[in-house]
């Protein structure tokens, strides 16, 4: 029974990865299909791992074991609900308290967080001795380094117009940008063949064995 | 005299020994939550014990090794608490061991220290922000340069009209929370009454239904404002699924079946940007495309027309709406750039001349 | 009313968190655990919210006889049974209310739940995202053309790194001299990696950084409360 | 129309083509080297400098959709750190990512097979809301984790004694593919706590972390893509998945290479005729 099942298993994997490629060659049912699976699948996914992770140790086993001791729980629990009570138009309203508070916090930690690591960190990082290092090709990478942060920022001010010899810099801020861009293009080239031999194995190896 | 004098210094040595000895003492750690000591000793042997007392009376040993310069921390404590420590100094030769004693709490303060630059610059651009959003509410109009993305948005539409074909507008796939999207509705305000005077066909297909009836209010209230009220068509603009390679493929269905003279693509995008933009060229369309996703903006500039960098997407609709409040904000966060470029200059030269303090001061270091 | 309370909530939970990062005392560092605690509880109610409309969503498509509509029903039957299975008999280490299903897994190997995770759910991802390899190669194709400098400037970069991030990349320069070695191309996809691209990289987290912080800062104050609907 | 029936065309033997010489050297493996870079280098060294049986964190964020690129990095990484004798807290941010570890980990212990559970690893599973969870673990982690996957509570857990927060961690290793990630680690550990942050990703995040693999560290390596996780595995001298794949990886660069010549002499060909 477990052998069938396995080659069953397989057969399917097999059916799913040829009916999404089938998509390159154009939109068609079969296609259609894996991808409403696909969609009710990972829903419910989300949901189990939520039940078993967060759920229950977090709130119900705690709630269960000791109950006087957490009955604080019980106000995040009431929020949770006002939210689920979005899905009916009339007690819609509700679920703007517990959306205020998780947008609340989340702005206030997205506040202290950026201006932590995106703008403290990067600033400070920035601030190095070009000449420190003990080779020319270092030398020259750490000028561009300065040279590109404060032509990049600089490419993000509005409120001036950049004429003349404003528009030097933003121009240099553009062509970092661009020389970034292309850099990106290249890594993501790798990361999306990646996923492609990713597939092919499981073809080649585990489908048709011609590779071992 | 003489007594007193001897009872002085009783009471000095007495002292030393249970306040501070200059063998072994116990530190709070400054500018902390109340939770770390630092205990420290400074003992010539070559086997020192730091054991700490525990609440049933035994003794803890936290560190067995050499007693010259040494500092521990204790971590996880109570501040309600007090910590008494020992250090045990074995005398091989007597068979005992001397004994040294410390005492400590650990104090709260009320302010993480080496947090001082951070908050300086946060104070400094929350500042800067609400002042400029409060002055543009107040009526001042703040210059913002014109951004070339937006040269499409006439370009387009006259070869929409011209062709007498539909103009696709996409608000990305995040939902109403997302300040892209928000950019993003505020820029098809500007497009939709700009459609509704030269009697363009709009398409919004949209992702999320808090960003549907946003969108529908957003083109309702431009196609009045144009003057032209009848022409605005709710079913242009409608809801297609929360799923994200869902929704891709349904906008894909409707580049090939409807085949509009011009797309936008403006908000937050993932990985279906380069799906988008690819078969949005293939039908010939000319492609706008913006978003703040610095991981998407590569196949935007690869395949589209033009395209709104980063920043540039919040600008644009700052600088189409006018709304003094985005305004102020930008205005605000142009302050913050600049001292940032500031900053940077100051902290190289500074590096350059060996003064390391100023880098250390931003770095936070403990 | 309606809008007054839930922005003091806002108010209030932004502060308390940039307040707790900069203060160590009490109570600030104990309110905020309390406050994180509680977000992660609302959160998972959240999740919950969005697999329900997505599931009313699709009853609603195929009520109305949407042309697709037995796609949808496909997916709806799919989501429950994950989502039963799940439940029931829990994944490879969590228990489910039935508990281990010992039975089931003798017969098909794993947990039911596992097995639909290895063989639909996997596949399914996994060659949903490899498709882009051909979107990517396409775009390449008929983008990457000589045009305006800084067009070029894009494509040459991109080049250079596809050829530095190969082992074939390595092996077309290694005959360079010493002296030139930093033009051999893995060492100049890092070089480019490393400097120009990091600087730009860095300005786009900078400015970003201030429109986060500027956004922040408007939720926070109130000032922006499109997030709550309705009026402006 | 019959521009866009013909540009269909050509878009299908773009993909037939890299299909096939993706395909190719799958079957037939050439055996190219890869050369060892700076980020990967640096990740390799936190791991081999942290002292023996620290207790160090691997976090899980990612999804099977990037597996291929993500699954070597994480099996090569934990088996290093087995190999050092660290003690290893697994956890996950990505509900997927409980999956993706457990597969890891049935590759680690295939060559370890005498760790224990709860001695030597743990798996404490999957926690919601991102950023604010490592927030909160930096407080206090067995709030966050009140129990570990098999229900077993956290002060029962022998490796765990003496983990209170992250700052009790010797470094955290966060493999990831998106939000939350690495980022996110480098925010809400390092940058507050100062706990080494290290780890592996897709090339497609990896240009945009690069900023923070700087002076002060605030990102202790970085491994991105299948190219640094066969450098990894060149460097703890174990031929895995990632080097076997590293050739059709060169081939399809070189494809996609060749493209673009053919599109520019296209693209050359046609500015010609439509001057004349």
């Amino acid at each position: 029974m477990s052998g069938f099942m396995a080659t069953f298993g397989l057969w399917l994997s097999v059916f799913f990865t040829l009916s999404i490629f089938s998509f390159l060659y154009k939109d068609n049912p079969f296609y259609k299909l894996s991808e409403q699976i696909f969609v009710g699948l990972s829903a419910a996914y989300w949901l189990v791992y939520l039940y078993y992770s967060v759920m229950v140790p977090n709130l119900f086993n705690k709630l269960f074991t000791d109950f006087k001791g957490n009955l604080i729980l019980l106000i995040p629990t009431v929020l949770g609900l006002m939210m689920l009570l979005r899905l009916i138009p009339k007690t819609q309203w509700l679920s703007r308290y517990p959306i205020a508070i998780m947008i609340g916090t989340s702005a206030g930690i997205n506040m202290v967080r950026y201006a932590k690591t995106d703008l403290l960190g990067q600033i400070s990082a920035t601030m190095i001795n070009p000449f420190a290092a003990d080779n020319v090709v270092t030398v020259i990478g750490n000028i561009l380094l300065i040279v590109g942060t404060i032509c990049g920022v600089y490419f993000f001010y509005f409120s001036k117009k950049q004429e003349g010899i404003r528009a030097v810099p933003s121009k240099l801020g553009i062509w970092f940008l661009m020389i970034s861009f292309g850099a990106s293009f290249g890594y993501t080239v790798m990361a999306r063949i990646s996923l492609l031999i990713g597939r092919l194995e499981f073809l080649l190896k585990d489908w048709l064995h011609i590779i071992k | 005299m003489k007594k007193i004098l001897l009872v002085l210094l009783m009471g000095l040595l007495l002292s030393f020994l249970f306040a501070k000895s200059s063998f072994f003492w116990v530190e709070d750690v400054p500018w902390d939550d109340g939770k770390a000591l630092i205990i420290k000793a400074n003992v010539p042997a070559d086997t020192v014990y730091l054991q700490k007392a525990l609440e049933d009376g035994s003794w803890q040993t936290l560190y067995a090794g050499k007693g010259i310069n040494l500092e521990y921390t204790d971590s996880e404590l109570n501040p309600d608490l007090e910590y008494r420590y020992r250090l045990l100094v074995p005398r091989p030769t007597f068979g005992d061991s001397i004994s040294f004693k410390a005492i400590a709490k650990p104090i709260e303060q009320w302010f993480y220290l080496h947090k001082l630059s951070y908050l300086l610059i946060l104070l400094a651009v929350s500042f800067a922000i609400v002042y400029y959003v409060q002055k543009a509410r107040k009526g001042k109009d703040y210059y913002i340069r014109r951004i070339n993305g937006l040269d499409s948005i006439d370009e387009s539409i006259g070869r929409a009209t011209e062709k007498g074909k539909p103009i696709l507008f996409v608000p990305g796939i995040g939902d109403l929370d997302d300040i892209q999207t928000i950019s993003s509705l505020t820029i098809l305000s500007h497009l939709a009454h700009k459609a509704a005077e030269y009697d363009t066909e709009i398409i919004v297909p949209c992702r999320f239904s808090m960003v549907l009836s946003a969108s529908r209010e957003v083109v309702k209230e431009a196609y009045i404002k144009a003057g032209k009220p009848d022409a605005y068509n709710q079913d242009r603009i409608f809801y297609l699924t929360d799923d994200q390679f869902g929704y891709v493929a349904g906008i894909d269905g409707i580049m090939v079946r409807e085949q509009p003279a011009a797309n936008f693509f403006l908000g937050s995008f993932y990985a279906e940007s380069l799906i988008l933009a690819e078969t949005g060229f293939s039908t010939g369309a000319i492609q706008t495309a913006g978003t703040a996703q610095a991981s998407q903006l590569p196949f935007f500039v690869v395949s589209c027309d033009y395209t709104l960098i980063g920043e540039e997407l919040f600008a644009a609709s700052a600088y189409l709406s006018r709304d003094p409040q985005q305004l102020g904000s930008l205005k605000g966060h142009d302050f913050g750039k600049l001292l940032v470029i500031l900053l940077i200059v100051a902290g190289v030269i500074a590096e350059m001349s060996n003064w390391h303090w100023f880098k250390a001061f931003f770095e936070g270091a403990q | 009313m309606k809008y007054k309370v839930p922005l003091i909530f806002a108010f209030v939970c932004g502060i308390l968190v940039v307040i707790s990062e900069f203060i160590p005392h009490r109570p600030f560092n104990m309110l905020i655990t309390t406050l994180q605690d509680w977000f992660m509880i609302i959160s998972g109610f959240a999740i919950i919210l969005g697999q329900i409309s997505l599931f009313q969503a699709n009853i609603k498509k195929i009520r109305g006889k949407n042309p697709d509509w037995p796609f949808y029903l496909a997916g709806l039957i799919s989501f429950s049974i994950m989502l039963i299975v799940g439940l029931f008999w829990g994944t490879q280490e969590y228990r489910g209310i039935l508990g281990h299903g010992d039975k089931i897994q003798a017969a098909i190997g794993m947990k039911p739940f596992d097995y639909l995770f290895a063989n639909a759910f996997m596949p399914l991802s996994s060659t949903m995202f490899s498709l882009l390899a051909f979107f990517i190669a396409s775009a390449a194709y008929r983008a990457f053309i000589i045009r305006s400098f800084e067009s070029n400037l894009l494509m040459i970069t991109a080049v250079i790194v596809m050829l530095g991030r190969t082992s074939f990349g390595g092996m077309l320069t290694s005959w360079l001299p010493q002296g030139l070695y930093f033009l051999h191309l893995p060492n100049l996809s890092d070089f480019i990696m490393e400097f120009p691209n990091s600087a730009a990289q860095r300005a786009i987290l900078i400015s970003a950084a201030l429109g986060i912080i500027g956004s922040s800062l408007r939720i926070i104050l109130g000032i922006e409360r499109s997030y709550l609907g309705g009026d402006k | 129309m019959s521009a866009n029936t013909n540009s269909q065309t050509e878009r299908r033997i773009i993909y037939l083509v890299l299909l096939i010489a993706v395909a190719l050297p799958l079957i037939f493996p050439i055996g190219w080297k890869t050369e060892i870079s700076g980020y990967t280098k640096l990740a390799w060294e936190l791991i081999q400098n942290t002292p023996d049986s620290s207790v160090v964190v691997f976090s899980f964020d990612y999804d099977p959709s990037t597996l291929t690129e993500i699954q070597p990095m994480a099996e090569a990484m934990l088996e290093h750190s087995f190999s050092r004798n660290q003690k290893i807290i697994a956890m996950a941010l990505w509900p997927q990512g409980v999956q993706m570890a457990d597969q890891a980990f049935t590759e680690a212990l295939k060559k370890y097979p005498d760790k224990k559970y709860g001695v030597d690893y743990v798996n404490l599973g999957y926690k919601v809301a991102g950023i604010v969870a490592i927030q909160a673990m930096g407080k206090s982690m067995p709030e966050v984790f009140p129990s570990d996957q098999r229900g077993i509570k956290y002060e029962d857990i022998p490796m765990l004694k003496k983990v209170k927060t992250l700052r009790d961690v010797a470094f955290i290793c966060s493999l990831s593919s998106g939000t939350p990630g690495i980022k996110e680690w480098v925010m809400a550990a390092r940058d507050p706590l100062g706990t080494p942050v290290t780890g592996g990703t897709t090339a497609v995040s990896a240009p945009g972390l690069l900023p923070y693999v700087n002076s002060q560290k605030q990102l202790y390596g970085l491994l991105g893509g299948l190219k640094a996780a066969s450098e990894y595995e060149t460097l703890i001298n174990k031929i895995g998945s990632a080097t076997i794949k590293m050739d059709a990886q060169s081939i399809a660069h070189l494809l996609i290479l060749v493209f673009i010549i053919i599109g520019n002499i296209k693209a050359f060909y046609n500015s010609k005729r439509s001057e004349q």
